[in-house]
């Protein structure tokens, strides 16, 4: 219980956020609970968002590793389309789903090999080693495609997109197995501390013994492996690799997830989490433009403002207001950041 | 009410509170600073010094309490209030721009300008002759980044002193600077005390604060303790003061009888990198302390960068005992030789400012052990409860991030790190640099300790006292040479002295 | 030569080969033709990098200006078809508008702490939506003002034009050297980007730096979209998307670093004409499918990096050799 | 030989892909030397690559220009340099003595065919529909929804109670789809479903299928482009009608171009392509084996 305590005030703000954003919801649009059984397969919106939100949970993940050791993977997008097309091709020329699962799952570590070999060995910085690839992995995808949609009807890889699991849409089981991998493997052993720990400071923690180069190459290609995951599913999900709209500014979003989850772009502490709840606002938020039945031309002003807001709230210096007008010295435990004022 | 009139003090603080989460900084302290007296400031690490400092100057804001300048309540709400007021400060950690040059970083936020652009030429010509009166010769026009800790020391406070019309504050301006420097340090301090200004001095230099000082205030646990007039106070009562109990053994001014003999643990031939350290050799006995004496950018750091792979040699060979070659070429390969390196320069390369007092201490072992075997969490808190009661880290508890640490205190969790992997040979680059003199005589004590149970350590230090106390042999390097090794009774400070100022190869080698 | 000047240096020469190859291969590449449309085509691209070149070198980045231009381009176009206002006139009023909208931006990363890639990127949101409500439809602008705006150019030997809106890029990138190099604000940035709260204790107001620097980033969005507007006389909702990764390319390309700090506007001027002579290369050689289009863009983007990285650290290597 | 060079917006779609492959195709049977530049969605880069293209001395500059507004300088330099353009598939709104004419398809007739279709097709039953807009901001999501109403206007039975952008993919259909669904009592009231191009309506056909609907008789499903895909989806019943935009744009254009170049012929300024529309009863299978190898 004591051990849960701080996890819990960690993701708060996050779980009070996605109670807001969907109790407006719920208001505006009173069926939003019901959950119903159709085709076998849960039905119902919080489905849909759970279900839509997957793709980007599972960037969030990776990206939540890459940002906390203070880098950026734009490349997410692409490499989604690279992996979805791998998948789309391997299953039309004929491979086995478990050897087209295997390309397309490598294919994504070899983007996040490429993109840690940028950052770790060659020093570019992640923003631009990561752009190169956002730049020219779309035009890898489409090279596998060449240009088309490439469609298939392998029901084993189209399970992955549209199939469920005990009624669940794999999407979704994909997308909390893959959190709670990753949070294992990251407090469980050591790497989370040694993932902070080069976030917050590289050189030292290099003369401290940390392995930081393969540490970094390796978070990126976990970045890759999620990417890869995400492409696959958004692959099966529309039974075709559209190599030009896959995953398509899903970078941004996913950046978003992380800090809406509260880790800091500058590198160190992280949750996943609470990355994870961010993605669900996220989705929660586009699910609900799209019920509100609002003209298209609006989509972006709603998402900004609400983005903002969300932001806004979540923000240091929002919380020690908060914490000032609480009347709590003591802050809880909070660490007051000393806002030095010039 | 106070009213403006010549008789009050010059810059004064009353009953100022500053609470952190988990601590109380200062507790109703009262200080103040008369016009043309240079006033120490004492403590503990962790006492609250730079704390009230950065309250005066209104870096931090203050939970309570009142500022006057000159019978004025003041209420500066940042640096540059203060300047307005004609305060200058020189923060505790070296506070300039890596990425300006010198002159930018003398002249920024009043550059001279002609028609409203920065006139280049002038703001270098100022520079030059503002470092004139340090004595500092170097190319205006370079990055600061690229000079010594102590060099961008000299900087921060020249810059502060060209910005204080009336208080100058020195948090610690000695901790990184030899005997030379400091000396022109003191006499620029005895010019502006001349002009009328008061000066705030903090240091854990003793004698330094006995040279220089007037009067001095003591803080104990954000708590004054007293301000007295330096003449009538022994250095006996002084730290009695400081430490609220005696303190038990002052350092011993003599080198070390016993040398090393037999096999060298570790020995390196022919070490070196091209400009930056020339080739040199070192063996490294079991049990041994091998001292590093020499001037400032005279190549010490270099030496232990070399040694520990940080910088990779380009000549020579290191082995371990007798043949085994050791392959030197980055920190981890140094770390499984079972080596052991505490940099100079903690807030680069020291600590982990956001991870918590355990997570550093545990974090050179973890990469050690590598990330699959995490270190359980009740290993963890009492290996750093552990090392907090050994070393007297203060702080309320293991899992305050180490960034909030007092500066000596931060030291001392660096050393924990070492000290946790059980190293055969560490390398320690000025441990003692802004530690308080209860903890520098624990800190030479633990070195002693470490020595006894078998360990061998390369220490660089600024204080050539603390050299001779501890040290088996000493190794003077001068312009990026190793000129000198002393050995026993040799180790005086004077053979030092000597050695590092003789501008010919003659002395003992 | 100063170490600091390396990296741009670096960027020039690498600049220089590149052209002497695409001239090797097509000799109408040093016609003053391609040279004026090398100005001329990224004079928009040119502007809103100096602006995103101040925010790199803070620290910073802005995320939202392909979208102020877009707004931009249809605040102006809605205005000239609506009301009788003189394009001089919009066009105050815009560079207010843009202004005010990045200063707001600056202002809520310093007063709220959040992260610059975030503000901006609501930012980028927010004008893109704006665009969006003012008109969807593609605005033409036929105005006489716009038509003598493009009428003036100068037709150099060859035939080639350096066109009115080629020659105001290189006046702001002018103006911009010597905002960096030459004034206090200048100063500031570099400061900031050193590290702010160092900044900060050394007396740099930081809020008031801060809410600048984006703020002139959003004047410079708004000349952009001014520019662009000429460019096409129209105003469309859907123009310049992706341009801020255009600009932020061009920037590191140019040397300037992303963690801050360091970085000049000239190598960004440098910057922008490689992207102009990537695309130009490969228009000039024609038979590049759509995919191998973006993959050979980013296969030029890594070989510039790593050649630039790699001269910066030989010659820096040497330097240190030779003492 | 004669060069000529083609700017291309992109490969945004497998539609515009496949009007790449017969562009290339149409210049390669013909002998003509084509240079290709890809503009990545951006009207920018098709302006450079329209400048170099004149820099270069082309012989002739086909375009499928991006938006329609913003053309008129470089019209104007193509001109004075004496290069003939040809605009493909979309209008330019610049005066027409710019270019030598352009191919395509009229877009708001496009959609007034597909709506007439379901107004037929209903013959006066109440129905509501549910619109899948293309990108907002671009012409043939505008177009394409002004001629649909158009259509059915003054046919009080038709309503149309959402509309949403699905950005012209089919993963933004799905999505939108599903949403769609939810909001209409499960999609029981809905009656019909009209896209703006084949991609988003095939992977709404996904999502009315997941929600157990039955796609083409539950609801209707009318779409534009007919690419391959959506002629599957007709085969199986799930989908209903499609309006043909034909990709080969540049047949009818270096006609154009051979007898300008011969002796000064001068096109008509538009030549319209048909907007042909299929339905179930045009034997779907056999159209989509035809044109599945057509590069879509
Ligand atoms: N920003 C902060 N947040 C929380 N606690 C802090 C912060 N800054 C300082 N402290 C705590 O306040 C106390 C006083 O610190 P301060 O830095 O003033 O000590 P000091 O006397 O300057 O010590 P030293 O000699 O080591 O520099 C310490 O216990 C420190 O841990
Ligand atoms: N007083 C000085 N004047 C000019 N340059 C200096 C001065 N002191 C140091 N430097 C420069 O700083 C650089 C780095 O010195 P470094 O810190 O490595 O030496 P060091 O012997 O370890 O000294 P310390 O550890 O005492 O700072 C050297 O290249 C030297 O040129
Ligand atoms: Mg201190
Ligand atoms: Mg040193």
């Amino acid at each position: 219980m004591t051990v849960m305590l701080p996890f819990l005030r960690r993701i708060m703000p996050q779980l009070i956020t996605l109670a807001v954003i969907v109790g407006l919801i719920s208001f505006m649009f009173p069926g939003f609970f019901t959950i119903s059984i159709a085709n076998g397969r849960l039905y119902g919106i919080p489905i849909d968002i759970l279900n839509r939100g997957a793709p980007v949970a599972l960037l969030a993940i990776g990206m939540t590793l890459v940002i906390a050791t203070r880098g950026i993977d734009l490349s997410v997008g692409a490499v989604m389309a690279i992996c979805g097309a791998t998948a789309a091709w391997g299953i039309t020329e004929g491979y086995s789903l478990a050897a087209t699962l295997a390309m397309a799952l490598s294919a994504g570590l070899v983007c996040g090999l490429w993109n840690g070999f940028l950052v770790a060995v060659l020093g570019i910085q992640p923003i631009v080693a990561t752009l190169i690839l956002m730049v020219a992995g779309r035009g890898v995808a489409q090279l596998i495609t060449e240009g088309a949609i490439l469609t298939f009807n392998h029901e084993g890889l189209i399970f992955f997109g549209s199939g469920s699991l005990f009624t669940v849409p794999t999407p979704v089981i994909i997308g909390v197995a893959a959190g709670a991998l990753a949070t294992l493997v990251v407090r469980r052993t050591a790497l989370g501390m040694l993932i902070e720990a080069i976030g917050i400071n590289l050189r030292a923690s290099t003369l401290s013994g940390v392995n930081t180069r393969v540490l970094l190459i390796a978070v990126y290609m976990t970045s890759g492996l999620c990417a890869a995951l995400a492409g696959i599913i958004a692959a099966a999900d529309i039974r075709g690799a559209d190599a030009n709209n896959a995953g398509l500014w899903l970078e941004l979003d996913a950046i978003l997830a992380v800090v809406i989850g509260g880790t800091s772009l500058l590198g160190g502490r992280f949750s996943l989490i609470a990355s994870l709840i961010g993605a669900l606002i996220i989705q929660a938020v586009n699910t609900g433009i799209l019920l509100s039945g609002f003209p298209p031309e609006f989509n972006l002003i709603i998402k900004a403002v609400i983005i903002l807001i969300i932001l806004i709230l979540q923000s240091p210096t929002m919380r020690s207001v908060v914490i000032f007008f609480s009347r709590d010295p003591a802050g809880a435990g909070e660490v007051e950041k000393e806002t030095v004022v010039p | 009410m106070p009213q403006s009139d010549a008789s009050q003090p010059l810059l004064r603080a009353r009953g100022v509170r500053k609470i952190f989460p988990g601590t109380i900084a200062l507790d109703g302290v009262d200080f103040s600073l008369e016009a043309g007296e240079v006033h120490a400031l004492l403590g503990e690490n962790g006492a609250g010094k730079s704390t009230l400092i950065k309250c005066l100057t209104g870096a931090y804001r203050r939970d309570g309490g009142d500022i006057l300048l000159e019978g004025e309540i003041i209420n500066p709400k940042g640096t540059i209030d203060a300047q307005a007021y004609g305060i200058g400060t020189v923060y505790q950690e070296v506070n300039l721009l890596p990425n300006l040059t010198i002159a930018e970083n003398l002249s920024l936020g009043h550059q001279p300008t002609r028609f409203g652009m920065i006139s280049v030429r002038d703001m270098n010509r100022r520079a030059r002759e503002v470092l004139a009166n340090y004595d500092l010769s170097v190319d205006v026009t370079r990055n600061l980044g690229s000079c010594s800790v102590a060099v961008q020391q000299v900087i921060a406070i020249a810059r502060a002193v060209t910005l204080s019309g009336k208080v100058l504050i020195l948090d610690e301006p000695t901790a990184s600077l030899d005997s030379h420097e400091v000396g022109m340090l003191f006499d620029v301090i005895r010019s502006l005390k001349q002009r009328g200004l008061g000066i705030v001095f903090i240091s854990h230099f003793l004698d330094q604060i006995f040279e220089i000082s007037d009067r001095l205030t003591v803080l104990r646990n954000g708590r004054l303790v007293g301000t007295e007039t330096t003449s009538d106070i022994d250095r006996l009562r002084l730290v009695n003061l400081m430490l609220g109990r005696e303190l038990e053994e002052e350092i011993r001014p003599h080198g070390k009888d016993h040398t090393a003999t037999g096999e060298p643990r570790f020995s390196f031939t022919g070490f070196g990198r091209k400009g930056s350290i020339a080739p040199f050799d070192l063996a490294i006995h079991s049990g041994e302390v091998v001292g590093v004496a020499g001037l400032l950018g005279s190549g010490r750091t270099e030496t232990a960068e070399v040694l520990f792979g940080v910088s990779h040699h380009d000549s020579g060979v290191a082995s371990r005992g007798e043949g085994t070659d050791l392959h030197l070429k980055s920190p981890r390969d140094a770390i499984a030789a079972g080596f052991g390196f505490c940099p100079e320069d903690r807030k680069t390369d020291g600590v982990i400012a956001d991870l918590t007092v355990r997570e550093n201490i545990a974090l050179a072992l973890q990469a050690r052990i590598g990330w699959m075997r995490r270190i359980p969490d009740r290993e963890q808190r009492a290996m750093a409860n552990d090392y907090i009661r050994k070393l007297d880290i203060r702080t309320p508890d293991a899992e305050k991030p180490v960034g909030l640490l007092s500066g000596g205190n931060q030291q001392k969790v660096m050393l924990a790190r070492w000290l946790a992997t059980n190293p055969s040979f560490l390398i320690l680059d000025e441990p003692t640099r802004g530690i308080d003199v209860g903890a520098h005589a624990e800190i030479i004590r633990l070195i002693e300790d470490l020595c006894a149970q078998g360990m061998s350590l390369l220490v660089i230090s600024s204080e050539l006292d603390e050299l001779v106390a501890y040290s088996h042999r000493v190794i003077v390097v001068r312009d990026r040479h190793h000129v000198a090794e002393l050995v026993g009774n040799e180790i005086t400070t004077d053979n030092m002295v000597s050695a590092i100022a003789a501008p010919e190869k003659e002395t003992v080698i | 030569m100063n170490a600091r000047l390396l990296p741009l240096v670096a960027t020039l020469v690498i600049f220089l080969v590149a052209y002497a190859i695409c001239y090797a291969q097509y000799p109408v590449m040093l016609s003053t033709r391609v040279i004026g449309n090398l100005l001329t085509d990224n004079a928009f691209l040119g502007i809103v990098a100096v602006g995103m070149t101040f925010v790199i070198i803070s620290g910073g980045i802005d995320l939202s200006v392909g979208s102020v231009i877009a707004f931009s381009g249809v605040f102006i176009a809605v205005m000239l078809r609506d009301t009788a206002l003189h394009p001089m006139a919009v066009f105050a009023m815009l560079l207010v508008l843009t202004t005010l909208f990045g200063a707001a931006m600056g202002a809520t990363i310093h007063l709220l702490e959040m992260p610059p890639f975030i503000v901006t990127l609501a930012g980028m949101f927010l004008a893109r939506g704006m665009a969006y409500v003012l008109s969807i439809d593609a605005v033409p602008i036929t105005h006489d003002f716009y038509d003598q705006m493009q009428s003036m150019y100068w037709l150099m030997p060859g035939k080639g034009r350096l066109t009115l809106i080629g020659g105001l890029m290189l006046v702001v990138f002018i103006v911009g050297i010597g905002l960096a190099h030459r004034t206090r604000f200048g100063m500031n940035v570099y400061a900031v980007g050193g590290g702010a709260n160092t900044a900060a204790l050394m007396g740099v107001p930081l809020g008031r730096t801060t809410t600048a620097i984006y703020a002139f980033s959003g004047l410079l969005a708004g000349i952009a979209g001014i520019v662009f507007s000429i460019y096409t006389s129209a105003g469309y909702s859907l123009a310049t998307v992706g341009v801020e990764l255009d600009a932020i390319a061009a920037v590191v390309i140019g040397g300037t670093l992303l963690t801050g700090g360091s970085g000049f506007v000239a190598g960004t001027l440098i910057g922008v004409l490689i992207m102009g002579l990537i695309q130009t290369y490969i228009i000039f050689d024609g038979t590049l499918s759509s995919w191998w289009t973006k993959i050979l863009i980013g296969m030029l983007l890594f070989a510039f990096i790593v050649l630039q990285k790699g001269l910066v650290w030989t010659t820096g290597k040497k330097r240190a050799a030779g003492g | 030989a004669q060069t000529v060079g083609f700017s291309q917006i992109g490969s945004e779609s497998g539609w515009r892909a496949a009007e790449t492959t017969l562009t290339l195709q149409q210049a390669k049977d013909r002998g003509i030397d084509l240079k290709f530049a890809d503009a990545q969605q951006k009207q920018e880069n098709q302006i450079k690559a329209m400048r170099s293209f004149i820099a270069q001395g082309v012989d002739a500059i086909l375009i499928a220009p991006v938006v329609a507004t913003g053309w008129d300088s470089v019209l104007e330099e193509a001109k004075e340099a004496e290069i003939p353009v040809i605009l493909l598939d979309r209008m330019v709104d610049s005066s027409d003595d710019l270019y030598l004419t352009a191919v395509g398809s009229d877009l708001v007739h496009e959609g007034s065919v597909a709506g007439k279709w379901l107004v037929d097709e209903l013959a006066g039953k109440d129905c509501n529909v549910v619109e899948l807009q293309g990108t907002t901001g671009s012409s043939p999501a505008i177009d394409r929804k002004n001629g649909f109403e158009q259509a059915i206007a003054g046919h009080d039975n038709i309503k149309l109670i959402r509309s949403q952008t699905g950005d012209f993919t089919r993963t933004k259909g799905k999505e939108v789809m599903e949403s769609f669904l939810k909001a209409e009592d499960g999609g029981k009231n809905i009656c019909a479903l009209y896209a703006h191009n084949d991609d988003m309506a095939v992977g709404a056909i996904q999502a009315i299928k997941e929600a157990g609907l039955k796609p083409g008789s539950d609801i209707l499903v009318v779409s534009i482009d007919a690419v391959p895909d959506i002629f599957q989806a007709m085969a199986a019943g799930e989908a209903n009608a499609t309006v043909e935009l034909t990709p080969n744009m540049a047949g009818p254009a270096f006609d154009a171009l051979a007898a300008y170049m011969k002796d000064g012929t001068m096109p008509p300024k538009f030549i319209q392509t048909e907007s042909k529309l299929y339905t179930q009863a045009d034997d779907p299978q056999a159209v989509y084996e035809q044109k599945k190898d057509l590069g879509y």
